[in-house]
């Protein structure tokens, strides 16, 4: 299994969470996050997105990301997936895997690695909403969880 | 010759997605910078932004990083996926 | 879906991620923990475990966590589950899922109700071991990570 | 009466999983707990530790907690859950 993949197709949650425990059993704890297109953004009401990324790039950013929490924590296997293209409405966007034999290791690399996408990873959405498409701005908020790490 | 990329809204401001550009004479990317804004000045306020990200080689860099022929440039909105 | 419970049999995580997110696009986060039964603790070779509770004050103990975590984050939903009786090495203890709108949100508060479910719901792990049977002692560490929040 | 429950290797222990307590006299689960190291002297080493943890009607609580008659003690040792 690759640990990056920026694909088109959606995942299978239950499928990704049982190829990363599989046949590890020092792997005590591990955590998962899924992002998916909402319907309410910063007060608008969202119907779909267009997912923009910048191909080799990509791959090389979370490969980078990924090593970087490799040696911050003890970690025994990541997984990041990113969709790129058109999204609807409650379609997964990201996920983000990562086990350890501990848990709070296995919780803030999993967190470092969405900090970091999100201010790090060429990935640009625009959003359909209910009054045309717009461009979704950079958050601050975004910028200063990265810089905690 | 640069190439240099354009993403995102940027790319839609300036209305093109690549340029090739003649390395001589560019010595870093603020000099890079500074050539396209002097054939392109309708760019100021896009291209002029201090928000923008850079990437050479697809590799986050600052406006000081050095660049050389055959060098992949790309001028980025902040990055918003996730 | 209750949100809490206390249970013999497995769980199916791509069961419960579904149906944490089923019909919610509030929910643009959700954050998953699962603890399993690892090889090595402390230095011990461990087979399996037995898990002991304390039936009514679990269940009690797990909805006031749950309701904690509520009270500090924009939570939309919560799913606990936590196995007692007889473990084999590799086999899923526990799962927290929580979903939010915000990212930080998710990953707080499932780490927050791991952390409290650490030092404050009553399960006590048995260990066998190559070396025999021994009950686990409480680490610092679980102490520590609960007195964070 | 008050029950109370002992849990894991205090259970062990002890080798006691509960006991019923006449609640006259007893007003809190200091007092409890001194009144059952004064019929079990030997309980000591384990009743006594500090580290224990005290419930009363399966919420935990600390030494100083007041009981009464018909109310459901427990005496753990720290958990080990998760």
């Amino acid at each position: 299994m690759n640990e990056i993949a920026v694909q088109t197709q959606d995942f299978d949650v239950g499928a990704e969470y049982a190829a990363l425990i599989s046949g590890d059993t020092d792997a005590g704890a591990a955590v998962f996050f899924v992002g998916r297109v909402r319907a309410r953004n910063d007060g608008r009401e969202v119907t779909g997105l267009h997912l923009e990324h910048y191909p080799g790039m990509t791959e090389k950013s979370l490969q980078d990301i990924v090593q970087q929490a490799k040696e911050r924590w003890p970690i025994e296997r990541v997984r990041v997936i990113h969709r790129v293209g058109a999204l609807r409405l409650g379609e997964q966007i990201v996920f983000v895997g990562a086990t350890s034999p501990h848990r709070a290791a296995a919780f803030s690399a999993a967190e470092f690695i969405m900090d970091y996408l999100k201010t790090r990873a060429p990935f640009w959405k625009k959003e359909q909403t209910s009054s045309g498409e717009l461009w979704v701005e950079a958050r601050d908020t975004d910028q200063q969880s990265a810089q905690r790490w | 010759m640069i190439t240099v990329l354009f993403f995102a809204q940027l790319r839609d401001q300036l209305g093109c997605e690549s340029v090739s550009v003649n390395a001589e004479g560019i010595r870093n990317l603020a000099e890079l910078r500074a050539h396209l804004l002097e054939e392109h000045p309708d760019w100021q306020p896009y291209l002029g932004l201090e928000s923008l990200l850079l990437a050479v080689n697809q590799t986050l860099v600052k406006l000081d990083h050095v660049v050389n022929s055959g060098d992949e440039v790309a001028f980025m909105p902040p990055v918003t996926g996730g």
